[in-house]
């Protein structure tokens, strides 16, 4: 058994075809998953394996699309749609708010909607107002769906299946700057993971820092920008945007007694917003410190590189939170 | 001045200069455009309209300077066309503070609200409902004048697309739909996203007079603009034409163009619109070969000109990062 | 210290833990109980602040000594080095 | 909106005067918070709110005495009404009606938030914990006080008081006299007591003192008072008759024993604060209540909640000489425990006389909810406790 080295792009497209080889009921729907191979090359080769009713090209519908793939999920299917940011899927949110995330619950639990939603988020890449927002806070609201957002390889990997493993939707947020992400997995491994607990990807003592997606791997660059200052930090990586994994957060904070959460997104009614908002009513006693956020400059994202960067939560800025919780 | 309610096309010479120049304008700047791409100098997005001047050229020369244009993310072309100065379009795509979006938008976002040209728009059909609610805007305000909406074949497949089409018609709206067919939705084959592959008949259920042109002659399309564009503003509704055209670069920068077959590209490549012209208005004397290599000359001066324009502006400082998120109060509508 | 320093010394202790007598002039031959109404947390306050001024190790047998000005400063002079 | 009222702080209390306003139109105001300082018969009380909201009108401004139940201010509802302009001052003192008035959509000016403690929730809880009395700590170099400013190792760190703020009145003993007249005239009319005496050899305790107090650092030092207290509150709960309110012909039990104790200010008058939850504290924890408590009460920073709470009071005279006490009942309350001197007396142990330290307790009670036994069952208890002060 050899480990294989492979990028993020790679883990995505392998967790497709595993899914397909799996179960003749899943599909992958989507705009230019065929013949373009997807938008960010997740599904390159797999139409010549599975076919093209299979790997099923969609005109750009997202509305009708996404809301075919409800009707197939409730029809019987197990559909993979790809909606190619999450930007566009703003067209499609009717469906997914109005009829997916609802179904089970007007229907009295009769129907359930074992649908797959996956869709690139984030910015990073230069390419401005449209196409590099971040809005999964947004989907982490809406009761009657499940939020992933895989911020590893392997959990890139891992989480494709147990998601359509879950009778109700779920939507599968990539970064898109993470598409090219390398790493080492056991080739056949286990490749099971629990789609409700978040992971603590460093472990530390004196401050949790709650991240997610892209944003993990930069808490990791700060958290080891600190360890010269003496400053030990724990980073979790929420993996799970709803429901959240309360108490892995807050077992967290009890120990640390601080907390810093990041967040790419806007500020204002976000993720971070809602984990601080949990820290403070579940951990008030616990807290040394007021909660810390990084967030999203409150601005659509510019083209500019230097005005996208300074935008974003930056390892530098996380530093800053950090210090600014341990009172330094 | 060319009368604007004539509806033939006058092919002057002086006409026939300015068409082949601005196609030149645009072919060269894009063409520089992928080269500062591949120096870093330009990033993000950049979708070339190589190969589609004669749309832009054609219809926006119907267009009187204060009727609104709505584009997409590939529109240098049009706000080339438009007469947004070369030196703020380039600016723009290099992010600098002069830029005509002040380096905001970059190449998928251009705007002028001097030139009333409304962008840059970079979701799909979404500038539909916007040339929709000008061209309200304009009847409610009672001012003659058209709205130009150009948008891709893709778009037809939107909801949006039929939704704005259907409101135009109800409230006999004045505006010019122009849909750029270039057959291929990013990598998706027209025939692969649409049951009826004919665009222009779906404006035609709406009772929307529609026309099919060949897109890659710019007299074609302009002949066809003019006429529709007269119509519109005689009040008699919205029209929509349907361009053939086809883009011989691929889709953005980094598009290996697996999904077009190298021999299709090279058929329509015979038909390049600026060679078709050209070839057309050399063979009628309506231009001569000096003509040409003027044309060449001063547009490579002019794309030098704004390269070194863009290239030493300087970038926003960051700290104005929060800027125009929402009007400073001054300018509260009173 | 002088005498006059510890004096001060004394009477700061015993305003900080009674402020309402602040500056009252303080008799130094009579006890704090009898003049101000000095109770035992008063003076288990005052000694800790007498304490913690000067470091002297204060064991409740010596609480006796404590009970006037004139006391203190005595017993301070003699534990103070 | 709701209307900020001069609130009843005791049975006896009918007016007081607004000395102080800690809160100002535009400030948010939490339940718990200190609004105003309030002058009454028994002294300066800090007054609290019980709503959340935002300070709109300040209808009684400093100085004026106004009887219980007047609208002192009114809070808004922080999201849905704007606080409106306050209004000119009241001139009618004692019967002021409230001026009509419409709320007008404005904003009042945010004021800074009166200056108070900055400690985390987690220093507080530690300290808290630990027996320390936040105001104690020292801060850190911003001012704030985090879990690295509290004491890891020390249980409890009594010493100087932080310079207490000025009180902004003087006590008004006069009035607080007649007060305290007034509820012990009640007291004396209305409640029918009844009163045993025990005698308790309360030698252990200070011998355990002794020893405790030996081995202690200065700061950590046991009053006789706090084992006292203890062993009061422990036999409070067995006897329940003894301990809560009587008011309006019903006896309410309390489940939990709030002690008052009563503490004599200098200069005359008598004040009985309450400690909450004396019966679930340990004696280092009553020590640190009862340290915190009476300088404030001899200041008249009380909390209005701590002139109200109590279910039971405690009056010892163990510093004089009297050899008993026969204490009334502080209304609502049915019970006070009266503690005599311990003084030195022979004593009968065994079949020896010995001499003791021997205090005199008194238990009065109120017939109408508990009589006799009640008051022998709680004296034994009390003694069986006081025998063993290391269990307590």
């Amino acid at each position: 058994m050899t480990n294989s080295r492979l990028t993020y792009r790679e883990a995505v497209r392998e967790a497709l075809r595993e899914a397909l080889a799996r179960d003749k009921r899943v599909f992958l729907m989507g705009e230019d998953v065929n013949r373009y191979g997807g938008a960010y090359a997740c599904s390159l080769g797999l139409p010549a394996e599975f076919g093209d009713e299979r790997v099923r090209d969609a005109p750009l519908s997202e509305s009708a699309f996404v809301g075919a793939g409800i009707g197939a999920a409730l029809g019987g299917m197990r559909p993979i749609v790809e909606i190619m940011t999450i930007n566009f899927s703003l067209l499609a949110l009717d469906q997914i708010v109005n009829s997916a995330a609802t179904l089970r619950h007007m229907s009295g639990g009769q129907f359930s909607v074992p649908i797959v939603i996956r869709m690139a988020t984030g910015a990073g890449r230069q390419l401005a107002a449209q196409h590099s927002h971040s809005l999964e806070g947004w989907y982490g609201h809406i009761p009657g769906i499940r939020v992933l957002a895989p911020a590893t390889v392997a959990d890139a990997r891992r989480m494709l299946w147990p998601a359509l493993e879950d009778p109700d939707p779920v939507i599968i947020m990539e970064h898109a700057t993470l598409y090219n992400d390398e790493d080492e997995l056991p080739a056949d491994g286990d490749m099971s993971v629990d789609i409700t607990k978040a992971a603590t990807r460093r472990q530390g003592s004196d401050v949790t820092v709650i991240a997610h997606s892209a944003c993990v791997k930069k808490a990791l660059n700060a958290a080891e920008m600190l360890v010269g200052e003496g400053i030990d930090c724990e980073v979790i990586d929420l993996r799970i945007l709803r429901p959240l994994d309360d108490e892995t957060i807050i077992a967290s904070v009890r120990k640390t007694h601080r907390a810093v959460v990041v967040d790419e997104a806007w500020r204002s009614g976000s993720l971070a917003a809602e984990i601080s908002s949990r820290i403070t009513e579940q951990a008030f006693y616990d807290l040394d410190a007021p909660v810390e956020r990084v967030c999203g400059a409150e601005v659509p994202i510019p083209y500019p590189k230097h005005l996208e960067q300074a935008a974003l939560p930056q390892p530098q800025s996380i530093a800053a939170a950090v210090r600014k919780a341990m009172r330094r | 001045m060319r009368n604007i309610a004539d509806d033939r096309v006058h092919l002057t010479r002086e006409h026939a200069v300015e068409l082949l120049r601005q196609m030149t304008r645009v072919r060269r700047f894009e063409e520089k455009c992928a080269e500062l791409y591949t120096q870093e100098k330009i990033r993000g997005f950049l979708h070339l309209y190589i190969g589609e001047e004669a749309n832009a050229v054609g219809v926006i020369s119907t267009l009187t300077g204060d009727e609104a244009i709505v584009a997409t993310y590939r529109e240098h072309g049009h706000a080339l066309v438009r007469g947004l100065p070369m030196n703020e379009v380039m600016a723009e795509m290099f992010g600098k503070a002069v830029g005509s979006s002040r380096g905001r938008g970059g190449s998928m976002h251009i705007f002028s609200a001097h030139h009333r040209f409304f962008g840059g728009n970079a979701i799909v059909a979404g500038g539909l409902p916007l040339a929709v609610g000008l061209a309200l805007a304009d009847k409610m305000l009672g001012i003659e004048r058209a709205t130009c909406c150009f948008f891709g074949e893709g778009a037809a497949a939107e909801g949006e697309f039929h939704e704005s089409l259907n409101l135009a018609a109800l409230w006999h709206l004045p505006v010019l739909f122009v849909c750029e067919n270039n057959f291929y939705a990013m990598g998706t084959a027209l025939a692969r996203s649409q049951s009826n592959p004919s665009i222009s008949a779906r404006a035609a259920v709406y009772g929307i007079a529609s026309e099919a042109v060949d897109g890659m002659n710019v007299v074609d399309v302009e002949a066809a603009a003019r006429r529709a564009v007269h119509a519109v503003r005689r009040g008699e509704g919205p029209r929509f034409i349907e361009t053939k055209t086809y883009r011989f670069r691929a889709h953005s920068m980094f598009d290996p163009d697996l999904y077009r077959e190298k021999a299709e590209i090279e058929t329509w490549k015979k038909r390049d619109p600026m060679v078709l012209f050209a070839d057309w208005a050399l063979s009628a004397a309506l231009l001569n070969l000096d003509d040409r290599e003027a044309i060449e000359a001063d547009v490579a001066q002019e794309i030098e000109a704004a390269v070194a324009f863009a290239e030493a502006a300087d970038f926003e400082p960051v700290e104005d990062l929060m800027k125009d998120v929402v009007s400073p109060p001054s300018e509260y509508i009173r | 210290m002088t005498d006059a320093e510890l004096s001060d010394l004394v009477a700061r202790s015993l305003y900080a833990v009674a402020p309402d007598i602040e500056g009252e002039p303080i008799d130094p031959n009579k006890s704090f109980r009898a003049q101000f109404e000095i109770d035992s947390i008063d003076f288990l306050n005052f000694v800790i602040s007498l304490h913690q001024a000067t470091g002297v190790e204060i064991l409740e047998r010596d609480y006796p000594d404590l009970q006037t000005l004139s006391g203190a400063v005595a017993f301070l002079r003699q534990r103070l080095p | 909106m709701i209307e900020f009222k001069m609130p009843s702080l005791g049975a006896d209390m009918e007016a007081a005067t607004l000395v102080e306003w800690f809160k100002q139109p535009g400030d948010r105001v939490e339940r718990g918070d200190i609004i105003a300082l309030v002058e009454t018969q028994k002294g300066a009380i800090e007054i609290e709110v019980f709503n959340e909201g935002v300070i709109g009108e300040q209808r009684v401004q400093p100085g004026r005495k106004v009887p219980v139940g007047t609208v002192l201010a009114t809070i808004l509802s922080p999201a849905k009404e704007p606080p409106s302009r306050p209004a000119a001052t009241t001139t009618e003192a004692i019967e002021p009606k409230a001026p009509e008035r419409r709320v007008s959509i404005g904003e009042t000016p945010a004021l800074a938030a009166p200056p108070r403690l900055r400690i985390t929730p987690a220093a507080r809880r530690r300290s808290a914990d630990l027996g320390i009395s936040p105001e104690r700590l020292s801060p850190g170099p911003d001012g704030i006080i985090g879990l690295e400013q509290v004491p890891s190792g020390v249980e409890r760190e009594p010493g100087l008081e932080r310079a207490p703020r000025s009180r902004g009145a003087g006590l008004d003993l006069d009035e607080m006299r007649k007060a305290i007249g007034a509820a012990m005239v009640r007291s004396h009319r209305d409640i029918p007591h009844y009163w045993v005496v025990h005698a308790i050899d309360a030698t252990p305790v200070f011998e355990w003192l002794e020893k405790q107090n030996a081995l202690r650092p200065i700061e950590r030092r046991l009053l006789y008072v706090a084992p006292l207290m203890r062993a009061v509150a422990l036999a409070m709960k067995q006897v329940p008759e003894l301990n809560g309110h009587y008011e309006e012909g019903v006896f309410r039990p309390s489940p939990a024993v709030h002690m008052g104790l009563a503490t004599a200010l200098r200069g005359g008058g008598l004040i009985a604060p309450a400690i909450r939850d004396a019966d679930s504290k340990s004696v280092d924890e009553l020590m640190s209540a009862i340290a915190d408590l009476v300088p404030r009460a001899r200041l008249g920073r009380l909390r209005s909640s701590e002139m109200t709470d109590g279910t039971v009071t405690l009056s010892n005279l163990g510093e004089g000489n009297a050899d008993s006490v026969f204490p009334l009942i502080y209304p609502p309350q049915v019970a006070i425990v009266g503690c005599g001197a311990a003084t030195l007396r022979p004593w009968i142990a065994g079949d020896v006389v010995a001499v003791r330290r021997v205090v005199h307790v008194t238990l009065g009670g109120d017939h109408r909810v508990s009589h006799g036994r009640h008051a022998a069952q709680f004296l034994t208890r009390l003694s069986e406790l006081l025998a063993h002060p290391e269990a307590l």
